[in-house]
């Protein structure tokens, strides 16, 4: 059964780390914003299954809530600064018609400083 | 580290609690913002006062909830934690109360709120609780969840303007600060993994230095570099912090980097001294002196005043990375390590005084002239001497002449770097000061110097207004002058890892 | 055996969905794979012996990010917000081999990382019987480590906050920008008045049931959000004015209670203290106040900053 | 064993309606058709695991809790899918117009 589990623990860790680089790729390969947070959110969840399989390893000793306790904790703050970038999102294509930052658009100044 | 007892208890709860607890008023309400403020800044004024004389008797350490580490969370003040509540509660009160006019609670709507004089409140409560919680914090974990406090009050200020290039900048921002919370949160996740706890003090009791810890230390030293705007992740902080209205300014540029700075010092002195190795802290240093030279050139070019004195942050920022080549880069603690140490802490504490007065100070010129390009400071200095002083010595701190506070850092810089033969950090800093007083001395110059023909008469400006950037460039200076008290409270509860000082 | 299999299929399965969430040409198809993301991940957490987690992510991680993010798509779509990519392929190539070759250095340190120590799930264990609940995860979020869900709590209101400053000047104190497209006669509408009854039962019993076995007031919360959110949507009650006394003190309800309780504990010598002796009904309260402060906050968070004053029909 | 195999045949059954729907809604060329797809389908094989499993269940509660989890699903199912319906009208006339154009 403990065997199993640290198959288990491998397995998910790995997906993680995985997830972790696809969303950096995400993260970099858009400009549009809305497509980084979404690559942001998956890092974050990459992160986090990376944390909960390390639960597991030492699933001799019991399983470890913590790790438990502190991705929920993480998903929620994960969550507010999603909304609150949400916002902000909408408020600037709102305002410039545009969802990319200004020097992420095609032909537009770099550092932004105008 | 230090004893553990429950002495401090209510004290050190209250530095975090009373913070929160404003914020959570002025959430309900922002008609009575003045009342809170004014009694909350007293009140903190008061707690930190109480942190400083307790902690000069010894370093405070508490149970939260009365679960010791590993299960809970420890409180922990020591002379560095008690020195950064301290000047947070100095810097944060003098601003919120020079903000008190530009954010009152005026409005026509039935509940007497405006926007941004409702939303100015509550997110600089709750930024100087995050700020006050992350100096106290003993656990890694938690430091995470208030570092996110942080970053998201400061986005809230940076976009406070709700202008689409304040926006944009407070997304640029966003970018990199949660870019770098998720790099340090793995790295955190790596020392779970390792060590089966997130206690600072117990992982400086088992870390060892191989290659899982020295890796971890990494990426969140590298999360917490982009938090702190270090060269190269700075290209976020310019627009944010020249975008935003004075106060605001004043406090993301004094006091929000330095919070993850501190983290970061924590990180290689407190918890895992012996992991930093050669190459570490020589990459740090090396990108603190990329971020002297580059940040001042930039502020050299600019023609806006809040844009020189944001990409002055830059620079400044860079000397702050020198403590780690200078007073961290061995396993043995060397002679000149506290000296070098200590002269980076006083370095941010006096540049979060004067940089907190230079904006402020800005805010007033654009206030008076109506916009913040520096051909329109001209004589301004006849009409707001007392800005313009204030202005000028904030720039003796900058430039690091004495008897400032800068001058003192630098100092204690300099001579650990020619005791410990590292000489070529010396002529960067040395670099930094000539370039800082020729990019400060465009605006002096223009601000003393006589007015043109046909210059408009600048708007008038409340004296009481312009004491505030006054009283923090006076703090700037003071820091330097009664240099021995800080000194020494700084070195309570100091690791062994620099423990000899120079004295 | 079968195990094992199962889990390599979710694990890839997990893998491709967020690549397409990623990689994908146009935005809404990433969104929509996103959330089906967000619902593979709940059940990899289910895998993990983690059914807390597996909640929290499901209706957080993948519901309310997936409304927040549809929301915003459809949003900018209406604005005729381009799209287009920049970046050659080339670029892209790099950008790839470079994020696979950190994902490999970040699984092959996962791998040969010797874990010390026994973790804290021993000392979880032997201190449980003194945390008021018997779900060691809930005990941890509310007694061990409750100084970080304090924080956390916070963390949502500051969002609020800074989603609130967002509103033009004009419109502060008004309602947020919600449209109702139903029919007071049509399904949604129909469905709005069948749901309340049953997912308030829902949400109060995950709130409840998260002293002894997977839930709490972040999980329940959120399903009555949703329900919030669902009823608002159909056009059946009005999402509220920002500016409402009573909406103001129900939103710091549950990050004020948890902070007097806190200091409470201080003035007794424990900052944040529950005695064991009334710990559970301590906690029980600090979760009810709590859970109708998220409740209110994840709602107005998904609700957008405010849109247009009271008695108005649309703002922007 | 009885019961296990009870499960296992409605399980079974209920994956092939779910095989059936995703089928459908891959190949079907419109929203509408994909939709008469989904719908139809989908519910019959939720319904038809939801009831393999109850003979799972060893409590009441259990069994009340997966009954009522596939009442909401069904009621869910039912809104969205005339709202998808709706809002695709549009589209889809526009659609058989350009078609009879041709």
């Amino acid at each position: 059964m403990i065997e199993l589990l640290a198959t288990r623990a491998a397995l998910f860790g790995l997906c993680g780390a995985a997830l972790i680089g696809i969303g950096i790729y995400g993260f970099v390969a858009h400009a549009h914003l809305l497509r980084r947070l979404v690559a942001f959110n998956v890092i974050g969840s990459g992160i986090f299954l990376l944390f909960g399989a390390t639960g597991l390893r030492r699933v001799a000793f019991g399983a470890d809530p913590v790790p438990q306790a502190l991705i929920i904790t993480g998903i929620v703050v994960a969550f507010s600064a999603t909304a609150l970038a949400v916002a902000m999102i909408t408020r600037l294509a709102m305002l410039s018609g545009e969802a990319r930052l200004p020097e992420e658009r095609p032909g537009g100044a770099p550092g932004g400083e105008r | 580290m230090g004893p553990l007892s429950g002495q401090g208890t209510i004290w050190l709860a209250l530095l975090i609690a009373a913070p929160l607890a404003a914020a959570l008023l002025s959430v309900v309400s922002g008609r009575y913002a003045r009342p809170v403020a004014l009694a909350s800044i007293a009140l903190m004024l008061s707690l930190s006062g109480i942190l400083v004389t307790l902690v000069a008797q010894g370093p405070l350490r508490i149970a939260v909830g009365g679960w010791s580490a590993p299960l809970g969370i420890a409180l922990a003040a020591d002379g560095l934690s008690a020195g950064f509540v301290a000047v947070t509660a100095v810097v944060m009160g003098i601003v919120m109360l020079s903000a008190l006019p530009q954010f009152a609670p005026r409005g026509d709507g039935e509940t007497g709120e405006s926007r941004a004089g409702y939303a100015f409140w509550p997110l600089a409560f709750f930024l100087w609780a995050a700020l006050n919680a992350i100096f106290l914090s003993g656990d890694l974990f938690n430091l995470y969840v208030a570092l996110e406090l942080l970053t998201l009050a400061a986005i809230g200020l940076v976009a406070i303007e709700g202008k689409a290039e304040t926006i944009a900048a407070a997304l640029r921002y966003a970018l990199f600060a949660l870019f770098g919370s998720l790099a340090y949160l793995l790295g955190a996740v790596f020392l779970y993994a390792a060590y089966g706890t997130l206690d600072m003090a117990l992982l400086a009791e088992i870390a060892e230095a191989d290659g899982a810890t020295i890796a971890a230390g990494a990426l969140m030293t590298a999360g917490l570099a982009a938090k702190t705007a270090l060269f190269p992740f700075h290209a976020w902080l310019p627009p944010a912090h020249s975008g935003a209205p004075a106060p605001a300014s004043a406090i993301l540029s004094g006091l929000v980097p330095k919070a993850s700075f501190y983290i970061a010092v924590r990180l290689w002195f407190d918890v895992l001294p012996g992991a930093a190795g050669e190459i570490m802290p020589v990459v740090l240093g090396a990108l603190g002196t990329l971020a002297i030279v580059y940040g001042s050139l930039l502020a050299m070019r600019q023609e806006r005043l809040k844009l020189i004195v944001a990409y002055s942050t830059v620079a400044q920022i860079g000397y702050l990375f020198l403590i780690f080549p200078l007073a961290g880069g061995s396993a043995d603690p060397q002679p000149w390590a506290a000296g070098a140490w200590t002269g980076a802490m006083f370095h941010a504490f006096s540049h979060a005084a004067a940089k907190a007065s230079m904006f402020l100070s800005a805010g007033l010129f654009l206030h008076a002239v109506g916009h913040d390009r520096i051909d329109g400071l001209k004589g301004i200095a006849r009409h707001m001497p007392m800005t313009a002083f204030a202005f000028a010595l904030a720039s003796v701190t900058l430039m690091g002449l004495p008897p400032s506070g800068g001058f003192t850092a630098k100092y204690l810089l300099l001579t650990a770097s020619f005791a410990g033969g590292q000489e070529i950090w010396s002529a960067a800093m040395i670099l930094g000061g000539l370039m800082a007083a020729l990019y400060l001395f465009r605006p002096l110059g223009r601000a003393f110097s006589r007015a043109g023909e046909g210059a408009a008469r600048p708007a008038p400006v409340s004296r009481l207004l312009q004491l505030a950037p006054l009283a923090l460039a006076c703090l700037s200076i003071l820091i330097g002058i009664a240099s021995a008290g800080p000194y020494d409270f700084l070195q309570i509860g100091r690791p062994v890892s620099a423990e000899e000082g120079l004295e | 055996m079968m195990a094992v299999v199962f889990d390599v299929l979710l694990c890839a399965l997990i893998l491709v969905v967020a690549l397409a969430a990623v990689s994908g040409r146009a935005l809404f198809p990433a969104v929509v794979f996103f959330i089906v993301y967000g619902l593979l991940v709940a059940i990899a957490w289910v895998r993990l012996d983690a059914v807390d987690v597996a909640l929290a992510e499901a209706a957080i991680g993948a519901g309310l990010t997936g409304i927040l993010l549809v929301g915003a798509t459809a949003r900018l779509r209406r604005m005729e917000v381009p799209e287009a990519e920049t970046g050659t392929s080339a670029a892209r190539i790099a950008t790839g081999i470079g994020c696979a070759m950190f994902a490999a250095m970040i699984g092959l340190g996962l791998l040969s990382l010797e874990p010390r120590g026994t973790g804290l799930a021993p000392v979880v264990a032997e201190n449980l019987a003194g945390a008021g609940v018997a779900n060691p995860v809930t005990a941890v979020l509310l007694n061990f480590r409750a100084y970080d869900t304090l924080l956390e709590s916070i963390v949502l209101l500051v969002a609020l906050v800074g989603v609130w400053s967002l509103a033009e000047d004009r419109h502060w104190g008004g309602h947020p920008g919600l449209r109702q497209h139903a029919r007071t006669d049509g399904v949604l509408a129909a469905f709005g008045r069948i749901l309340p009854p049953v997912g308030l039962m829902i949400g109060v019993y995950i709130v409840w049931t998260g002293s002894k076995q997977p839930g709490g007031a972040f999980q329940g919360g959120t399903v009555l959000a949703a329900v919030w959110l669902l009823v608002v949507m159909a056009g059946l009650v009005e999402a509220p004015r920002s500016d409402g006394r009573l909406l103001r003190i129900g939103l710091v309800a549950g990050p004020a209670i948890f902070l007097a309780v806190g200091f409470a504990g201080a003035l007794g010598g424990t900052f944040l203290g529950l005695p064991a002796a009334h710990a559970g009904n301590l906690i029980l309260l600090i979760e009810t106040a709590l859970a109708l402060s998220i409740v209110l906050t994840l709602g107005l968070l998904v609700a957008g900053p405010p849109q247009r004053k009271a008695g108005t029909e649309d703002g922007a | 064993m009885i019961l296990d195999a009870v499960t296992i045949l409605l399980t079974g059954a209920g994956i092939v309606f779910f095989v059936a729907g995703t089928a459908g809604l891959l190949r079907f060329p419109d929203t509408h058709s994909r939709l008469h797809a989904l719908t139809k389908a989908d519910n019959l094989g939720l319904g038809l695991i939801v009831l393999g499993l109850i003979f799972q269940a060893n409590a009441l509660s259990l069994a009340v809790k997966l009954v009522l989890i596939w009442g909401l699903a069904v009621l869910a199912a039912a809104t969205i899918s005339q709202l998808i319906a709706r809002a695709a009208l549009p589209d889809e006339i526009k659609r058989l117009m350009r078609g009879e154009r041709r």
